[in-house]
């Protein structure tokens, strides 16, 4: 207790934080997929998103966490709420939930799992044990100098994939402009 | 589609009776996507805080947008028409004060005088003055009613209580002179029953001053506030023409513009005697009505002060049969009550009972031109035109 | 204008007279279409003020039909009445004044006279599902629909 | 024990910089249970105010002037029967208060009462906070769908699309002020000083910019600040649903709005979490634009004599309120029946002027003025909002959203780009 005070971050219970996390998010993933109601799902994407949210704060990046916050969480995920709910969820409850694609979702899941035993063995190599810590102070101003100064035309690209999808959603949504 | 709309959200039982999981063409309608919107049926009342009473709208909607609206009335019917038949003319009297009861002098006013037509007798000069005096107070006490919970639907609290501050000045001046301050009962037949008590016109003087600075605060409050403005104009439009078709009366159709009061037009009482002016609107939206009526006022004080200043001494009741038998035949007179035009056609049969007694009540017209003042607007838009519309559903369920 | 019109349907307009300073005329039930048009048409009755109707139970014809009409630009008011016997229906003046809507469904929930080209003729202040027209001499002040009252308010009498 | 604690207070960091779990619970506990309270007084202050808006009383039955109402009516809603609607969604219609109160609650993290007076000081602290207020969007849009009910979902509707459009021109105007924290220009009336610096989005680095450029954001590039500035204020008003943009529990349209089929305990929760919102986002506004916990002229006025006169504000404050309490005691009936009141009237002036007097202990003193000056000013803004709902009328919504998306927006805009260009260029 006495030594308490003291400058700098103190990593407070890491381990158990980041498996909690993981936790959370891999059982509201699952959750999104077996939930009946689409609300329900919705609910727990959100879950997942914000317990993701931490974990970037657990990689000291505290601005992509924000950003997860406002963006996913607070923003696109109220999107969703807002379609789900106002469709017609009676008739999407009588429908089949799963499409049966076995073969296409064995593929898939076998894929996945190779890429992730590959990324296990040969990950060590890949990557060093322990990436350089970047100072939790800097990396705002770091992500703002790359994304306008290396980044910079793939940013001005993704903006303007933004405009067109704005401008399709108006075209598509009145009926008479 | 059954009749369940899109705003159904939880289905009472998801599965299919044969507990057998469909896909989506199957279900039928496949044309049909799920951004087809549906119109959602919304029930506005009976029991809503801005229905003033127990008036229920059905409001057909497209998001927000009114399609239609189907009003629903009758909840407070207690057959005063067929009260009328079982009860002697003097008996009739108190019932009317209840139809409009936030108006009850000038019910009263308007049934007095017209079993004195069937009688063919007139009140004397003293009682119509007074007649007039606490008609027009209470048109005063009227409309600053309607002010204050139309201010309050549109979301303004506070004119709400300004008003009623000071219309419990008018209700103490009723209080004194006739002991009930809502449903007054204050005329009668032929006349007055009470001579005005000592300081009356001293009262009403007092009152006259005090009233017309408050006026101005709540126009102070109102008048320009901008999202008054933004929520009261182009809202709840009604074209001179569709006034008239509709029959809509009183302060309603002159903020379409037709100069048309009966106190000019039919004079009654003593209003011939009086000069004042008719407001009218120019567009028929809900900020004409709310100018209109805030008008009314003063000139109601006008009238008020003219009629302190010249009421005469005399008799205040004049030869009235103890047992009223009017001669058989029919007659119709109507008034300008606070609401538009307010008629009585009784008929007499030579009995001591009138044979039938039709009331015309002004806010059960005025309310049927519900439907084409909101259509297309929002429903923000329905309360404001309900409140506007100044509606009293005891008068129209009567 | 009453001679006009007289000259117009003869026997149709069966007395035209003024009582107490009003005016009133009754009619035919068979020209009453016809004359509600010309009235508001060219005689500016614009204003449908009221109708209403009248039951004498000892009539033949047991009801009058009265509307109540007034002149923006005459000033003036005039009574149109028909006499009808029960059963018999009344052509709808709705598509002449709008405001005939609602004042024909009263006279139909009160009376049970049946307005001809009614868009939707229903009572309206009774609920939807009563029985007996409560106007009608024949209905006693404390009568009431006790199948109705039992079955949706759950009690035995409103009284 | 003792030593361990004045050397906390001697220390210049945020327990939450600290990294010192002791000192940030002890934080969290003090200031949540200072905001409960401090929902609660304004209850009373709104009702009380609200009331004397419109010639009436307010509460007077409860305690001396109503003053015991607040905790009534907790009492009440607490012991109220709990109504979950027969085909509500029982999890999501639990779970939404909790949501809109933990999103409110969650914002005071980093809500900065003094320059060490905060639970912590994220560095992305602003952006915490506007994307934990986007949150109880979902809280709102949930419970209103949950009740199963056409008022309530209307209401959720409407206030989400009201939340999320009123947060983009919030968003703006939050983004000047954090660009003014990066530009030292002196404005055109030449207000301020020019420092060098980089810019920051901790809540305490703004305020420290401010005092460092000598001037509130408020009054920064003359009337840039100020136009953001008002920018913000409509936005949180509207962020916070209350008049005249309380479209979702437009009670004379919507009954109640989203929370129409909730009762007892949950309803509270959803008024405990509006309450805490205002008074969040007032403190944010504090924080942007009306330099935080710093004085009045905290670079003008100078020198030991000010910092007293300044210093003496706060046992001042609580002294007049006693006083207040005191005329009140003189004023009460004198009747029997009013005697409890007029002593408890009395003990609760005994009690400020006690506290007032504390305050001009000089240490106290000098440790409560920054809590004492940001309080202050966000009081200020309360006012604001029950001035707000005792005049004005309520909007349509179709106009909530024009003034949201082509008034406030577009403005919002063109004041970060001038913004911009006047800091680079002055």
């Amino acid at each position: 207790m006495e030594q308490a005070i003291q400058p700098g971050m103190q990593p407070v219970a890491t381990t158990f934080f980041f498996y909690l996390l993981s936790g959370l998010t891999l059982l509201s993933g699952v959750f999104v997929i077996t939930r009946k109601n689409p609300v329900h799902s919705a609910l727990a994407l959100i879950f997942g998103l914000l317990a993701q949210a931490g974990l970037y704060l657990m990689l000291y990046a505290p601005f992509v966490a924000g950003v997860q916050i406002i963006l996913y969480a607070g923003g696109i995920m109220v999107l969703f709420l807002f379609v789900i709910m106002l469709v017609n969820l009676e008739r999407s409850q009588r429908e089949e939930r799963f499409n049966k694609q076995w073969v296409v979702g064995l593929v898939a899941a076998v894929a996945l799992g190779v890429l992730f035993v590959v990324v296990y063995v040969k990950g060590k190599a890949l990557f060093p044990y322990r990436i350089a810590q970047p100072l939790e102070n800097s990396n705002t101003q770091q992500i703002g100098v790359m994304l306008y100064g290396q980044y910079m035309f793939a940013f001005e690209i993704a903006s303007l994939l933004l405009l067109v999808a704005i401008i399709g959603a108006v075209v598509m949504a009145k009926k008479r402009i | 589609m059954t009749d369940r709309t899109m705003f159904d959200l939880k289905p009472t039982d998801p599965k299919p009776a044969d507990d057998k999981y469909l896909s989506h063409l199957e279900l039928g309608e496949p044309d049909k996507t799920f951004l087809d919107t549906n119109e959602l049926v919304i029930n506005m009342g009976p029991q809503h805080p801005a229905t003033h009473g127990v008036l229920r709208v059905i409001l057909k909607l497209d998001g927000e947008k009114v399609l239609g609206t189907e009003c629903v009335i009758g909840y407070l019917h207690r057959g005063v028409e067929k009260i009328a038949e079982n009860r002697t003319y003097t008996m009739f009297n108190p019932y009317v004060d209840r139809m409009d009861y936030v108006a009850a002098v000038s019910n009263g006013l308007g049934y007095c005088e017209a079993v004195e037509k069937l009688l063919n007798i007139e009140a004397p000069p003293r009682a119509k003055y007074i007649r007039v005096i606490l008609t027009e107070l209470n048109r005063l006490a009227s409309h600053q009613l309607w002010l204050g919970t139309h201010a309050l639907d549109i979301g303004a609290m506070t004119p709400l209580f300004y008003t009623f501050r000071d219309r419990e000045e008018i209700l103490k001046i009723f209080e004194k002179y006739c002991g009930a301050r809502l449903t007054t009962h204050a005329f009668r037949i032929g006349g007055c029953q009470y001579e005005t008590y000592e300081g009356f016109e001293r009262d009403v003087v007092k009152f006259l001053d005090f009233v017309p600075p408050k006026i101005d605060e709540y126009e102070e409050l109102l008048t320009t506030n901008r999202i008054w403005l933004e929520r009261t104009k182009n809202v709840g439009v009604i074209s001179r023409a569709d006034a008239i078709a509709l029959g809509v009366t009183g302060p309603v159709l002159r903020a379409s513009g037709v100069k048309w009061d009966l106190r000019k037009a039919q004079p009654y009482a003593a209003y011939s005697d009086f000069d004042f002016e008719v407001p009218i609107g120019a567009n028929g939206d809900t900020y004409d009505r709310y100018t209109v009526r805030m008008e009314e006022m003063r000139q109601s004080l006008r009238i008020i002060r003219q009629a302190v200043e010249k009421i005469p001494e005399g008799p205040i009741m004049a030869k009235v049969p103890k047992v009223m038998k009017p001669p058989v035949g029919e007659i119709y007179h109507s008034i300008e009550a606070p609401k538009g035009e307010l008629g009585y056609f009784i008929v007499s049969d030579g009995s001591t009972q009138p044979y039938r007694v039709r009331i015309r009540p002004p806010s059960f017209v005025n309310l049927q031109a519900l439907d084409i003042m909101v259509r297309g607007a929002l429903v923000a838009d329905v309360i404001a035109v309900i409140g506007t519309l100044d509606i009293v559903l005891g008068e129209v369920d009567r | 204008m009453i001679a006009k019109l007289k000259g117009q349907y003869g026997s149709g307009i069966c007395e035209a007279n003024t009582y107490l300073g009003q005016n009133y005329m009754v009619v035919d039930p068979s020209i009453v279409s016809d004359l509600l048009q010309i009235l508001r048409n060219r005689e500016q009755f614009d204003y449908c003020v009221d109708i209403t109707a009248v039951h004498y139970p000892e009539r033949e014809k047991q009801f009058d039909v009265l509307w109540i009409l007034y002149s923006f630009s005459k000033n003036e008011r005039i009574r149109v009445k028909i006499m009808i016997a029960d059963g018999e229906s009344v052509p709808s003046a709705v598509s002449v004044w709008a405001t005939a809507n609602w004042l024909e469904r009263e006279v139909y929930d009160m009376f049970g006279i049946r307005f001809d080209g009614h868009p939707d003729l229903k009572r309206i202040l009774l609920p939807d599902g009563w029985k007996g027209y409560p106007l009608r001499k024949d209905y006693g002040i404390i009568q009431q629909d006790q199948e109705w009252v039992k079955a949706n308010l759950g009690i035995e009498s409103g009284q | 024990m003792l030593d361990y604690i004045t050397s906390y207070l001697s220390s210049n960091t945020t327990p939450g910089q600290a990294g010192n779990v002791f000192w940030a619970l002890v934080y969290i506990m003090i200031v949540f249970g200072g905001i409960s309270v401090a929902v609660m007084a304004m209850n009373w202050l709104e009702r009380k105010a609200l009331a004397h808006f419109q010639i009436r009383l307010g509460p007077m039955r409860v305690g001396p002037h109503g003053l015991l109402q607040p905790i009534a009516d907790a009492i009440k809603l607490m012991t109220k029967e709990d109504i979950i609607p027969a085909e509500a969604d029982k999890f999501v219609f639990w779970i939404a208060p909790l949501i809109i109160l933990c999103a409110s609650f969650a914002i005071y993290i980093v809500v900065p009462f003094g320059p060490t007076h905060a639970i912590t000081d994220l560095n992305i602290g602003i952006l915490f906070m506007l994307g934990v207020s986007s949150l109880s969007v979902l809280g709102v849009v949930m419970a209103g769908w949950a009740s199963n009910s056409h008022y309530p979902l209307i209401g959720a509707l409407r206030s989400s699309a009201q939340m999320v459009s009123y947060e983009v021109a919030m968003g703006l105007a939050v983004v000047s002020a954090i660009v003014m924290t990066s530009l030292h220009g002196l404005g055109p009336y030449g207000v301020g000083v020019g420092t060098s610096g980089t810019g920051t989005l901790s809540m305490i680095g703004i305020v420290q910019a401010q005092q460092e450029q000598h001037v509130w954001f408020l009054f920064k590039f003359f009337p840039l600040g100020f136009i953001a500035f008002g920018i913000f204020a409509i936005a949180m008003v509207a962020e916070t649903n209350r008049a005249p943009f309380d479209l979702p529990e437009a009670e004379s349209e919507l009954t109640a709005g989203f929370h129409t089929e909730y009762s007892g305990l949950r309803w509270s929760l959803f008024m405990l979490g509006e309450y805490a919102a205002m008074i969040a986002v007032s403190s944010i506004a504090v924080t942007l634009w009306l330099g935080g916990w710093y004085r009045p002229f905290p670079n003008t006025l100078t020198g030991d004599t000010w910092d007293l006169v300044f210093s003496l504000f706060p046992g001042l404050t609580f002294l007049a309120l006693a006083a207040i309490a005191f005329v009140g005691v003189r004023r009460m009936p004198k009747h029997p029946y009013f005697r409890v009141q007029t002593i408890g009237l009395a003990g609760f002036g005994a009690v400020l002027g006690l506290i007032g007097l504390i305050l001009f202990v000089p240490p106290v003193r000098d440790r409560i003025q920054d809590i004492y000056w940001f309080i202050a000013k966000v009081a200020g803004f309360m006012y604001l909002y029950i001035w707000y709902r005792a005049t004005f009328p309520r909007y349509r919504f179709d106009q909530l959203m024009k003034v949201g998306w082509k008034v406030l927006l577009p403005i919002g805009i063109g004041v970060l780009i001038l913004t911009a260009i006047l800091g680079v260029v002055l």
